[in-house]
Order: C-alpha cells, then structure tokens, then sequence
C-alpha cells in the first residue's frame, strides 16, 4: 500500500503535468474549503445542505449533467480561443466581443438563409467563425503593422461590438421583445438524442462541436508546422524573425483563429431557441469567464475542457445552493478557486517537496529494512 | 434542505426585485397581500435569461409547493406556455404578455391569466399633467423600444399636445427630445445625455427606462429639473420627481389573488388593464405638481373621459397621426423613424 | 601578508549540479586577482556568494581579516565590496546618473540631489579617466561607456574591493587596453579586484595572481609571472590545449555571395548604417570583417541575411539577386547565420534543445509531412547533433535551452547551422564570452567548413581571432569598406590603424 | 455660436471632466502598478471593492438622516473606498510579488470576487437586494472660486473628487521623477535584476506598487459611484479596463495618460449630449453610433500615433533571483 502510495508520487513527480493538475485540484479543494467556512459563518445549519448541492448537486441527475455540459460548450471555446492567443504571446481581452459579432452573424444567416436547406446550420456556424475572425483580425492587423497594443485594441473593440451589433440587430433581425429573432429550424443546433439521454429539452450538440474544436487546437498547436511557428512567435518574435517566419503574418493568423473561436462560441450559444440574444450594453461576461478557464487551465488546450467543465458544473451548484446561499457565494468561492490556482507554483513547490520528502522517507524505510534481514 | 415552504412564487426576469420597474412593483403587491393574509411566499432568480432556467425556476417553485406563481414581463410567454400545461393545478399570473409557443401560437390555459395594461394612456395621463403644471419644454427618453415602451411615448406625446391645445399654450416637444437610450441600466452616458437635455432648456423628461431612469433622476436632481417615473410612484427615489405614470401592477396582481382566493379566478382570460379599471393612472397624493389643484382637477376630469372612452388615446404611430388630425393639434413634429415600434 | 578578502571552503549547490565545491579564495590587498575557469565553472556564483547575491550552502568569508556574513547587495557595500557583472545591470530608459545613484540616492526634503550626484560622477570620471556623460541615457551609448558605468556605480559607493566578471567579453580592442589602464590607476588607489577573464593575454598584462576554478572546484592559484599561458589553460580545461590551430592555406574556388555598393538603414535608428560596401566571398576562404564595435559590421550581416532593407546597392548569392528577398528565401538558397545576439536571435530559450535545433529546418521535407511535425526525425536529429558537437546538457533533447551554459547554447548554434550545409556560413562574434576550450573547438569547426570548400564570413572585434583565421580581411570604419587587406602581409598596427579610421586604402 | 460654446463648455465641467478624474485615478493606479513591474488587470475589480465600501458607508451615515454636510460623507466615502481598495489588492500583491504567480490569474480572480462580494453582501447584510441605493446629488459649488473667470467653472457644480484628483495626479508625478521611491519604483519595472543588485528589496517596492495602485483604483470606484451610480449594483461598466486601455495608450506615463483620458471623456460626454449640442443635435445618427464613437476614435487615434511601446521592460515577469 505505502509503496504504491510512493510509486504513484514518484510517478507524479516525474511528470510536470501531472505536478500542474494536482496543484490544481488543490486549489479547488481550497477554494470549496474557504466556501464551507464562509457557509458555516453565514448560515451554520444549512452549511452542510449548501455544501452537498454545490459539489453533488450538479452530478445527482442527468438533467442537471446536460445543464452542466450546454454551459460548459462557450466557455470552453472562449477559454480555447483566449488559451491559444496566449500560447501565441498574445493577451485576447476580447473574446466579449468577437463572441457577440459572432453571434450576430450566426443569427442574421440563421434567420434570413432558409433557402440553405440542410447546410444552413453549418453555415451559420462558419458564419459565426467569420464574424469572430473579422473582429480578431482588427486588433491582429494594428498590432502587426501600427503596433497598437492588442489589449487596448481589444478593450475598445469589445464595446464598439457591443453597441453596433445592437444597432445591426435592430435594423436586421429585430424582435420587439428586446432581443434578436430566433433562428429558423434548419438553423438550429439538433440535440441528436443527447436532449432524451439528459431529458433536458435545452441539451444540444454545442458540447460535442466545442470538444471537436478543443482537440483540432490541441493539434495545431502541438503537432502542426504551424503550430510550431505561432508558438516560435509566442515565445521570441525576434528570434522568430530570424528564423525567417513572419512573425507579422503570425500575429494576424492567431489573433484571427482566437476571434473565430470566441466568434464559434456565440453560434453555439445563440443558435437555437429559447436563450435570446438580448439587446443591453453590458458585455457577455461568457468572454471574461473564458480568460479564468485559460488560465486554470494553464493555457493547454485539453486542460481548458476540464476548467470549463469545472467552472459550469460549479456554477451550475450555486445556482442549486439558491435559496440556501445567494449564488453570488459560488461566485465568490469560484474567484477562491482561481485565486488559489494563481499560487499554483507555490503549490507545485509544495507538492514537489512533500513528494521528494515521502520518497526519501521510503526509501530510507526500505534500506533499514534490508538492513534488518 | 431545509428550506420553508412557498405558496405564492415571483419569478424575476432579470435584475432584482428593486428594480424600480416591473418585479419591484409586482413584488409589492404580492408582499402586501400574503402578509396581510399570512401566506407563505418568496422569490425565485433565474440562473439566466432563457426559457429553460425559466422553466426550471417555475418547476422549483412548484416543488417548495406554490400554489400561484406571478411571473412579470414578457420574457416569460414562452416559459408559461409550456409550465401551464406541466402544472396544471398551478395557477399562473403573466403580466404583459400572453403564453405563447414559437410554433402552436398563443393559448392562455384554464390555469392562467395574462394582464397587460395600456401604458398608452399611463402615459398620456402624464403628458396631459405635465402641460397642465406649466411645462413647457418636454422630452421623453423610453429604454428600449419595446412595446410596452412605445406605447408610453406615444401617450405622452399624444397628452401632452392634446393638453396644450387645450390650454392655447405652444410647447416644445422636438423629434431630437423623443429618442430610445438603448438600454435599460444606469450609466454615466445616460445621465450625461439627460443633463444635456436639461442643459439646453428641456424642463421635464419622462423616463420610461427601468434603471436607466435613475440616471435621469440623477441629473434632473443635479440641474435641479424634472423627470416622470414609470410602472410604479418613484416620487420616494428623488424629490426630482414629479409624478410617475403607473401601471397598478401591485393592485392588479392583488385583485387577481382574491378573486383567486374567493374562487373566482378569471380562469384562462386575458385581461387589458386600462383606466376604466383603474389599471392606469399617476399617483395623485405623491405627486409634486407646482400648481397641485389645477393639475388635479384637470387629471380627475380627462381621467374619466378615458375610463368613459370618451376619448380614445392612440397606441400606435398610425393612431397618434389619426389624433392629432381628429383633434387638430397641428402636424406632428414627431417622425416615424424616431418613435418606431 | 593580509589580505582583503578570505573565502574558505565556499559550497554553493543548485538543483542538480554543485556549482561550487569547497572553494577557496584569498585576495590581497592591492592586487589584480584573476579567476579563471571553464564556462559553468563556478565563477560568478562565487563571485555573486560574496557580494551577497546567493547565499552559501557553508564556508566562511572573511574581509580584512573580519569574518562578516553576506546577506545581501547592501552588506557588501557597507563592507566596500562592489561588484561589475558579467551580464550588465543597467535600467536603459535610466540616465547614466540615475543608474549610478539608483539605491544609493542622497535626497533634500525627499527630491533627488541630480546636481550634487552628476558633480560627483563628473570628478570621478576624470579622476579615472572614463569620460563618461552623467546625462546620457543608457540606451544611447555604446556597450563600453556601459561597461565604465558599472564601474562607476563601484567607484560612486567607494568600494575599495572591486570584482570584475569578465569585463573584456564585449570590449574592443582599444576599450580593452582603456580598462586595463583604468584598473591600474585603481590599485595605485589602494584598491584590490578580483578580475574574470577567459583571456590569457588579459591575465598576463594586468593579474599578479590568478586562482582557477573547474567543474566548481579550486584547482590552484599561482603568480602569473611564474607560469605560462599553456600551463594555465591546461590547469583551467584539465587536459593540453594546442593554441597553433594547424591552418592549411586556402583551396579558393569561385565566388558565392557577392555585395556592390550596398546600403543599409537600419530600421532601430533610421539611420543609414552601412553605406556602399562592396566585396566578393568566394568558397573555400574566411574572409573576416574587422573593425572596432559599431561600425555597421553587425548591420552589414543583417542587410545580408535580409533582417534589416538594403536600400542602394545589391546582393547576389549563387549569381542570383537576393537584394529584396525575404529572409527564409536567402537561408535555403544558402545562407547559415550565426547572429550576434545568442539569446535574442540565435535561440528560444524556453524551447527544448530538439525544437531549437529544427529553427532553420522545421518546415522541409525532413520533419514535415503535410503539415505535422514528425517528432521522431526531429528527436534523431538532436541526438546526431548532441553526438557531433557535444552539446552537454542535463537532460538532452528535451532540455530547455535556457538551463544550458553559454557555451553549449553556443555549440548548440554552430551545430544547427553548420550542419545545414549550406555554401555560405555567417558567423558573427561566434566566440564571445567563451572559454578557451571552446573557442578552440569552434575555430577548429570553422576551419574545417572553410576547408570543405564552404565560404566563410567572419564577423569579429578581437584581433588574434582575426589574424587565427582569416584568409582575407576587410576592414569596416563608419558603415564603409576601408580596405580589404592579407593577414600574412599586414601588421597589427597597421590594421589598427585603419580600423580606428585614421587610414584609408584606395584599394577598396 | 455662443450657446454652442455654452453647451461645450457645460459638456465639460459638468461631465467630461469628473469622468476624466475617474479614468485618470484609476489609470494612474495601473501606472504604479505596472511601472514597479506587476501588471494589473485587476483595476475594474478594485474600483467595484471601493465603489461598494463607498456606498456601504454612505448608505449607513444617511440611515441617520444625513447627520453631517454631504461633503464631510463623500469625503468619508472616498477615503473608505481608497482603503478598502489598498487592502483588497494585497491580495494581488501577495500573489503576483510573494509567489511569483501568474499576474493576470490572480487579478482575473479579483475581478471575479469584488461584484460578487458586493451583490451577495447588498442582498445578505445591507438592503436584501442588489443595489445600495444612496442617490441625491453630491456636487458641490465653492463660494469664491465659482466667480472666478477662467477656472470658475471648475468650482461651480464639480464633486470633491475632482479637486482630490488634480491633488493627486499632481503629487504623483513629481513622487514618480523626483524621488526615491519614484525612481525606485520605475527601476524594478524595467530591470528588477539591477535594481536588486544595487540592494534595492524589488519585492518591498512591487508591493508599494501594486497596493498604491489599489488605493488610487478604489478612490476612483468610489469618485465613480458618487458621481455616476447612486444607485450602486457592483458594475463599473469596463471602466476599469478602459483606465487600463488609457494607460497603455498613455504609454505608461502620467501625462500622456492626462492627455488621453482628457481626450477620452471629453468624446464620450460630447456623443452622449449629441441631441443637445448646437450643432450636433441636427445631425440624427443612431443613438448606438454615438455611443461607440468616442472608442472609435480613441482607436483610430492609437492606430495613427502609436510607435515603439514604452511598455516597462520587466512587465509582467515574476522576479526570481535565479533566473538568468
Ligand atoms: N541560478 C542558477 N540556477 C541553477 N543553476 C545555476 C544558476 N546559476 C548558475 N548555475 C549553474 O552553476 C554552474 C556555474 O555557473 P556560473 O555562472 O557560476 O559559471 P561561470 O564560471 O560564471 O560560467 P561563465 O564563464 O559562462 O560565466 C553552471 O553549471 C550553471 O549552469
Ligand atoms: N542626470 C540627471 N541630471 C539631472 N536631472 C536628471 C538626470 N537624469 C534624470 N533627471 C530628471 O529626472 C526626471 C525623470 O527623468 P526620466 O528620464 O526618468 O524621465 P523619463 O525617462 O522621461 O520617464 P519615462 O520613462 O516615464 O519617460 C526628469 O525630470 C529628468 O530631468
Ligand atoms: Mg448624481
Ligand atoms: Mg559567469
């Protein structure tokens, strides 16, 4: 037992990633620790009910898993396309906003192309892509060749998008009720079953197509030619350069591919019925929530499908913790999470010196032992 | 858990219960009613705006055991449609709107009732009021031209030219004082807008923006003007304010829960709440009119010649045109574009 | 005998490697300490112990005698330690004085005394001859007037023990000799220093004693007068080190790369930095581009490899015009460059050894198909390098660059971009800051290329590794060609000479 | 013509230049934040913390029916709103200099907790609901100075804040280029190692940074709500990144920074009073165009000037001694 105990340490030890998300489970398991406390402070006798439908409350039903799953495909894809811009040395601030052109573009064809028949979902998505991309490619090009910083860029990109695609919506695709029309039914995310298998009538395939992205960026990145220049650029533009990759080129290229993602996420949101796109002048926070499931994610493609599960399945328990703690106490208890996943490395050190001590320990055991006989 | 039991259940929309508008009002009643007859009640907050968690608030509310579920505003028809049938021994109030299914069309089931009230005359009346007390230089700023927000602007253009002929006196009303904020939250722009108005001469602007219409409160307070509420009597936000043009959400919510109690439940029915039934109206006692009788009297008589429907007040843009031809009040300076809906 | 600093039996360990091992290291008063070791040897760990940077695993410093504990930059400054780094501690947006003053300020009613401060930096720049602009901004002078400021920053806190790590590594020959003069006029002061150098011939002219360091060890200290350079590099590498690289005469063959009155502008200053330079390089021969720092050798390089326009002029490789060409397209129709700056250019630091040695590569046949990577050639061809060139490294092919010395990043470099096999080979500064062992294999290596009919151009500020080398040499003053000259026939001085602009050849 | 002067000249001092102070406090925050190395995403989270304290406090002194002048409560509010913020980006601090860790996480993290904290404190402790409602107007006219010609208007109907602000920005920049600390400060932002070897605690200074940048962050959320959001719902609208955009804008230096957030509000007031503004008001675009014009032109402004970025060498880099 202590041996197995030991040699799975070692073998996390050996393994940097490994070490990454343990230290990131451990900043969850803090993150609920302090919510408990603050429960227990709050309201002792619900504390233990609150803590239960925060952390099984999401789990105990298949529609409370498919709740988990819908909300998890645009942060997901947001998280990716902010994960990848990091990955390439870029700071995308404005998922926000490239996932609202999206939206719009994947609804105003979703709306009017009924002529498309079969395809007009697809199209619609790629549409989405477009707008993303078209929103993503601004900040690239004045970061490339004026270089304006492409945080700043993004920023005031985010509310131009804001109040214009409110403008389009009005002249184009307008319902009374304060919101965008919804789109045809051709034009609709199908739920291929998965809306029986979780008895969620808003279960939808946004999921699977978010994993589908999640995975081809994993490729990119990791496997790809291309991939490996963005992340050359990433890394040292001017070695870069010398290496003869234009490092110009580059910049646009990710910063296009990171809009079209965020872009993805708003046909994957708003393609269907029943969640309007409402006409308001605050920000889609599904844009910034991508950012914290990039980060605790530490930027790795396939990571940020676990930290936007994470972050859905989580917020989806304080929303069932309602009426026994306000949900702004997940809030509250998340942003722990995240805090404590910025101390990773303090973490990591902590794991790696607990590690070294208990295999020391060991191996000191076994060599008294072999003393002994 | 131990969580108490509901009888009757508000669903918000979004925003809170204080939102000066909608929920709060609605609220109100239902606090005032289940106290006085100590029911068990409480409120639920979607986890989003969607039909879905819609749905699911309601199913929840169901299950703490409420017997009536008050849902304002017309993000809930399609939500309603659907939980009227799923809980057909829950009684539904729908305010502003009808339960309404994207593909079957509207259909009010025998365990629901929709209100909607005819703001167009709220609105009106507070046109009419505001001439009355010697303003002469009006604006309107509606959040989002939804209908319920047009229809107070069109009543408030209609009142307030309709009262002016009245009293031989011009006023100014420009297309560039009738415009849509675009929203319906608080913001530095808003106010800067507003105090922009003010600034160059308007005296009263009313604000038919849900939160938005505290910024005006704000700069009408600061420039020292005035502003109109809407929905529900603001005159306790700011004593900027001079009347407010009310729907009787509280009272109409309260009369439908007796009639409930009292087993007359207007099962199935949609009901338009206008003057005549008291669904409409400025609250008088609250006001701050500078000439207080004057309006009052005034109020009282046009008040009844609605309720009377003596006079029919225009709801649409077609109808505010057909007015001012009918009553001569000169040619609109008003355009479509600008009013829309 | 007493002596200014004691350090006893210093250990020092990093994760994985023991960069100090019992050493010790006795300074005396007034005198030119050198220390001496292979790249990684442990010097300025040592160094960074005693002026309080790292703190030591165990041993005992002593100075004047005292033993005192170190624990951090201000402790060594109250004890008249200061201390000039290998790599330059210098803000750039900073003034000259403001870099001196900075933690050392002295303030009226809490402003900064600038007056008071850039009086006291003017007379100790002419006390010690520096001639140095108290108002100059970092960025704007030259990488010696750098290198006098961080002397400064010494001299400004009254050290009276002062440790120079490698010192010489990016100097001119001329700032070199300045420098040498510079710590004379130190010692007659009364001040000792502790000198790191991997120039024997610095050693010789100014150290009285020398202690050298391997693998972190004390190997022995001697008086300088009493040994010779060869013993020296024997105890430093630990086996014979043959200084006379055996240098066949050149085989020349035609022409390769060749540059008619070019310009080029470099973007950084918008200034036009080279201006007119013709030459001719043919196969088989080094041709060295000499000259004193700044004289738009580095910017030549550039306008040849394509990082920086050429505005006038033209460049043809192969025949072929490669003037307006972008960068990729000049290295696969043959160019290998060594750049200059190792670290900015030449590698990624954060990338593992195998990606960095593909920088050149990674998209041709060899470790590409349809656009994915094919990991295993790449892992091979790391291995095959690591093997040739031995690179040493922790943990080979998936090292990260960053952990690795100077010297293998440097090997790292040379392999990568030799091995491409390409006709013409660029090399700029390929031995700064190296130990003599290396340099000895990477002159050997250059050798070699020129040997196998390659065309070689040199880039180099250090005299004996022009004349080690070169077949011709082409001397650069103010962005223009001087003189194209033959290391047989010319002297020193002469080249000297030209290359301080105070000679023209017609013959250019 | 006239008038039109009159209306701009209301646009400003009634609007543009509170809105300025704002965006100039908090952007003057980032910049000692980031100048000492630590880059601070966390402005808009830390303007919501004060903003909330802020109204927490004023809301409680009014419950006793405005005990004091309002003056004396602002000025309360503020200096609440300024602690609070200098606290709550310890925590910031704590993560970004004491363990070295990923600067934008932790600063996310704040972001997420300051509206949550708010709307959950509001709902639990303060008024069962959202908001914290204390709206009244909190200008202030002082006596003499308002008659005053030129600057009178800056006196007349302006907000305590405006006055603390102009205070501040300039007492920071001389703090920033003519003392210790400023020098010390803007040395850890761009050669840490330097300032490190010369004896200088980078670790002490980046705290001083990122906590005065807290404060200033703080004082400007709660000169926001007093101004702007009487009716306080824990959302400062992306004011706190716009400060940020400002200070990248500014290139890191204060009045560059002015200049920048003076252009900012100035366009932002005058497209919001469009309607009213001589000769504007004929001009009838859609109210949205209007509203995305001053960040429009606040890009195509960058797009035409922005060279070379001045951005503090070590921005961002956690500073460990090892590394090399
Ligand atoms: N901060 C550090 N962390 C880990 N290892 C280090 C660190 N600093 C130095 N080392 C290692 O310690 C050994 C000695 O390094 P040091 O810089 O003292 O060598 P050196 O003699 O100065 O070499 P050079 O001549 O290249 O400057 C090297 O192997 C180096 O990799
Ligand atoms: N050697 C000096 N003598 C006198 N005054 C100096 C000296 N160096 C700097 N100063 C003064 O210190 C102040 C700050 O100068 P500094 O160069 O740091 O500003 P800066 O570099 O423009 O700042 P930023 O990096 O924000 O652009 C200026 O007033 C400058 O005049
Ligand atoms: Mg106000
Ligand atoms: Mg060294």
């Amino acid at each position: 037992m202590n041996k197995l105990w030991t040699r799975t340490l070692e073998a996390v030890a050996k393994k940097p990633n490994a070490i990454n998300i343990m230290s990131s489970l451990l900043a969850i398991v803090g993150g609920l620790l302090f919510g408990f406390i603050l429960m227990l402070i709050i309201n002792p006798n619900l504390a233990f009910y609150g803590l239960y439908r925060i952390t099984v409350g999401p789990l105990s039903s298949m529609r409370d898993i498919g709740w988990v799953l819908r909300n998890a495909a645009p942060i997901l894809l947001t998280g990716l396309s902010v994960a990848f811009a990091f990955r390439t040395g870029l700071f995308n601030i404005g998922a926000t906003g490239q996932l609202t052109v999206g939206a719009f573009f994947a609804l105003y064809v979703g709306v009017n192309w009924t002529w498309l028949g079969p395809a007009h979902l697809w199209v619609a998505l790629l549409a989405a892509m477009l707008g993303g991309a078209l929103w993503g490619a601004i900040p690239g090009l004045l970061k490339a060749f004026r270089n304006v910083h492409e945080v700043v860029a993004s920023i005031m990109l985010n509310y131009i998008a804001l109040h214009m695609i409110n403008l389009m919506v009005r002249m184009t695709i307008y319902h009374p009720d304060e919101r965008a029309l919804y789109p045809a039914s051709s034009a609709r995310l199908p739920s291929w079953g998965l809306e029986s298998v979780f008895s969620f009538p808003g279960m939808n395939i946004g999921i699977l197509i978010a994993l589908l992205m999640a995975f081809i960026i994993h490729l990119v990145l990791n496997k790809t030619v291309f991939g490996y220049e963005l992340k050359s650029v990433g890394l040292s533009r001017p070695a870069a350069r010398y290496a003869g990759i234009n490092e110009k080129s580059r910049v646009v290229y990710s910063m296009i591919i990171a809009g079209s993602i965020a872009g993805l996420a708003g046909g994957v949101m708003f393609l269907t019925t029943g969640i309007p796109f409402r006409l308001s002048n605050v920000l889609l926070m599904q844009g910034f929530t991508g950012i914290a499931v990039a980060l605790l994610a530490l930027s790795a493609p396939l990571g940020v499908i676990f930290a936007a599960l994470f972050f859905s399945w989580i917020t989806r328990g304080g929303n069932l913790a309602d009426r026994a703690y306000d949900p702004e106490l997940i809030e509250i208890i998340v942003a722990v999470i995240i805090y404590f996943s910025a101390l990773s490395l303090f973490m990591k050190q902590v794991l790696a010196d607990f590690v070294k001590r208990r295999t020391k320990e060991d191996v000191q055991l076994h060599e008294s032992q072999g003393d002994v006989s | 858990g131990g969580v108490d039991d509901v009888e009757i259940a508000l669903i918000t929309d979004y925003g809170d219960i204080d939102d000066e508008s909608f929920n709060q009002g609605t609220w109100e009643g239902i606090v005032e009613y289940a106290e006085e007859h100590d029911i068990a009640y409480a409120y639920y907050r979607p986890s989003e705006v969607s039909d879905d968690a819609y749905i699911e608030e309601i199913d929840r509310a169901v299950r703490d055991g409420a017997k009536i579920i008050v849902t304002p505003g017309f993000l809930f028809s399609q939500a309603v449609y659907t939980s009227q049938l799923r809980h057909p021994h829950v009684t539904f109030i729908l305010l502003d709107a009808v339960p309404e299914d994207e593909d079957e069309g509207v259909f009010v089931a025998h365990n629901t009732v929709s209100i909607f009230y005819d703001e167009h005359e709220s609105g009106f009346l507070a046109g009419y009021a505001a001439v009355y007390d010697e303003f002469t230089e009006l604006g309107y700023m509606g959040g989002i031209a939804v209908p319920a927000v047009v229809r107070f602007g069109i009543g408030f253009i209609a009142g307030a030219y309709y009262a002016a002929d009245e009293l031989g006196v011009t006023i100014e009303f420009p297309d560039n004082r009738y415009t849509y904020l675009g929203t319906f939250n608080a913001g530095a722009d808003v106010e800067s807008e507003a105090a922009g108005w003010f600034n160059a001469g308007t005296e009263i602007i009313f604000a038919a923006a849900g939160g938005a219409g505290g910024s005006v409160m704000s700069a009408a307070e600061d420039i020292s003007a005035w502003m109109i509420g809407v929905d529900v009597d603001q005159s306790a936000n700011s004593d900027r304010v001079l009347t407010s043009a009310m729907k009787a959400l509280a009272t109409s919510v309260q009369l439908v829960l007796d009639d409930y109690y009292s087993g007359k439940f207007p099962s199935g029915q949609t009901l338009y709440l206008s003057a005549t039934e008291d669904g409409v109206g400025l609250p008088l006692e609250n006001s701050r009119f500078r000439n207080q009788a004057t309006v009052e009297a005034a109020y009282n008589a046009i008040f009844d010649k609605i309720a009377d429907g003596d006079l029919i007040v225009p709801s649409n843009y077609d109808e505010l045109l057909d007015f001012f031809t009918d009553w001569e009040l000169g040619n609109l300076p008003i355009t479509r574009e600008t009013v829309g809906g | 005998m007493e002596y200014a600093i004691e350090m006893l039996d210093i250990t020092k360990e990093f994760p994985g490697i023991k960069a100090n091992d019992q050493v010790t290291l006795k300074v005396k008063k007034g005198e030119i300490h050198a220390l001496l070791g292979e790249n990684g040897a442990g010097k300025s760990t040592l160094m960074s112990i005693l002026f309080g940077l790292y703190k030591a695993d165990t041993g005992t410093i002593k100075v004047n005698g005292e033993t005192v504990t170190i624990d951090n930059p201000n402790d060594a400054n109250a004890l008249g330690i200061g201390m000039v780094h290998q790599h330059f501690k210098l803000v750039d947006r900073f003034t000259v004085t403001q870099n001196i003053i900075l933690g050392y300020e002295d303030t009226r009613h809490g402003f900064l005394r600038y007056d008071a401060a850039n009086e006291k930096i003017k007379q100790l720049s002419e006390q010690y001859r520096l001639n140095v602009d108290p108002h100059a901004y970092i960025e704007d002078i030259s990488v010696g007037q750098q290198q006098r400021v961080e002397i400064l920053k010494t001299l400004y806190r009254e050290a009276d023990i002062l440790i120079l790590d490698e010192p010489t590594a990016s100097l001119t020959p001329q700032e070199i000799k300045e420098l040498m003069s510079i710590m004379r006029n130190m010692t007659k002061e009364g001040k000792s220093i502790v000198f790191i150098t991997h120039k024997l011939e610095e050693i010789r002219q100014v150290a009285d004693r020398c202690t050298i360091l391997r693998k972190g060890k004390h190997i022995d200290t001697v008086n300088v007068k009493d040994t010779t350079n060869e013993q020296l590099a024997e105890k430093m590498v630990g086996r014979k080190v043959l200084f006379d690289l055996d240098k066949k005469t050149a085989k020349v063959k035609d022409a390769v790369l060749e540059m008619r009155h070019a310009s080029v502008l470099s973007p950084v200053t918008k200034q036009q930095v080279v201006k007119d330079v013709s030459f001719t390089l043919k196969k088989g021969e080094i041709l060295c581009i000499a000259g004193i720092e700044g004289n738009g050798q580095s910017e030549l390089v550039y306008g040849l490899t394509g990082m920086y326009p050429i505005i006038k002029g033209n460049v043809t490789l192969h025949g072929e015009d490669i003037t307006k060409s972008s960068i990729r397209k000049r290295s696969v129709t043959g160019l290998s460059h060594i750049p200059e700056d190792r670290h900015k250019h030449g590698l990624i630091l954060d990338f593992t050894l195998e990606y960095n040695l593909i920088m050149q590569s990674y998209f041709t046949e060899a470790f590409q198909k349809r656009g994915f990577l094919k990991f295993d050639a790449i892992r091979e061809h790391a291995q095959e390098l690591i093997e040739r060139f031995d690179i040493r490294t922790s943990a080979g092919p998936v090292t990260m660059v960053r952990s690795m010395s100077g010297g293998n990043q440097q090997k790292a470099i040379l392999g990568r971009e030799i091995e491409r096999d390409t006709d013409v080979l660029i090399a700029v500064q390929p031995t700064r800051g190296l130990d003599v062992g290396a340099i000895e294999y990477i002159h050997r290596e250059l050798l070699a290329q020129r040997d196998k009919g390659k065309a070689v151009l040199l880039v180099s500020y250090e005299l004996d590794e022009v004349f080690n080398l070169s077949d011709r040499i082409l001397v650069m003053y103010e962005g223009e060609n001087v003189g194209v000259f033959d290391p047989e026939t010319i002297t020193e001085q002469e080249l000297g000479l030209y290359m301080a602009g105070s000679k023209r050849s017609e013959a250019s | 013509m006239s008038e039109i002067f009159s209306d701009l000249s209301f646009a400003v001092f009634w609007y543009a230049v509170p809105i300025m102070i704002v965006l100039l406090l908090v952007s003057l925050g980032g910049l000692m934040s980031e100048r000492s190395g630590v880059v601070n995403i966390a402005l808009e989270g830390i303007m919501v913390m004060g903003a909330f304290t802020a109204a927490t406090v004023i809301y409680f002194l009014r419950q006793a029916d405005d005990p004091m002048g309002r003056q004396w409560m602002v000025l309360i509010g503020l200096s609440v709103g300024a602690i609070s913020g200098f606290l709550f980006s310890f925590f910031h601090a704590f993560a970004a200099v004491r363990m070295q860790s990923n600067q934008i996480i932790s600063a996310t993290a704040l972001n997420m907790f300051a509206p949550a904290l708010h709307v959950f404190m509001a709902r639990t402790y303060i008024r069962g609901t959202d908001s914290i409602n204390i709206r009244t107007t909190y200008r202030i006219t002082v006596p003499i100075l308002s008659d005053l010609p030129v600057v009178g208007p800056l006196f007349s109907n302006a907000f305590l804040s405006t006055y603390i602000g102009i205070a501040i920005l300039i007492a920071l920049t001389i703090m920033f280029y003519k003392t210790r600390l400023g020098l010390r400060l803007r040395s850890c932002g761009e050669n840490p190692h330097a300032a490190d070897s010369l004896g200088i605690d980078v670790g002490k200074i980046r705290y001083i940074g990122v906590m005065m940048s807290g404060l200033l962050a703080g004082l400007g959320g709660a000169a926001y709500m007093i101004a702007f959001d009487n009716d306080f719902d824990g959302h400062v609208l992306g004011l706190g990144f716009l400060a940020l955009a400002l200070l990248i804008s500014g290139q890191w230096k204060p009045l560059r920074i002015l200049v920048f957030a003076m252009v900012f509000s100035l366009f932002y007031v005058v497209s919001s009073q469009h309607g009213s503004i001589g000769f504007l008001s004929s001009v009838n675009l859609p109210s949205e165009v209007y509203r995305s014009m001053p960040f429009i032109i606040t890009l195509v402004v960058l797009a035409f000037f922005s060279k070379a970025t001045q951005a503090p060498k070590a921005l961002g880099e956690p500073y460990d001694v090892g590394k090399r």
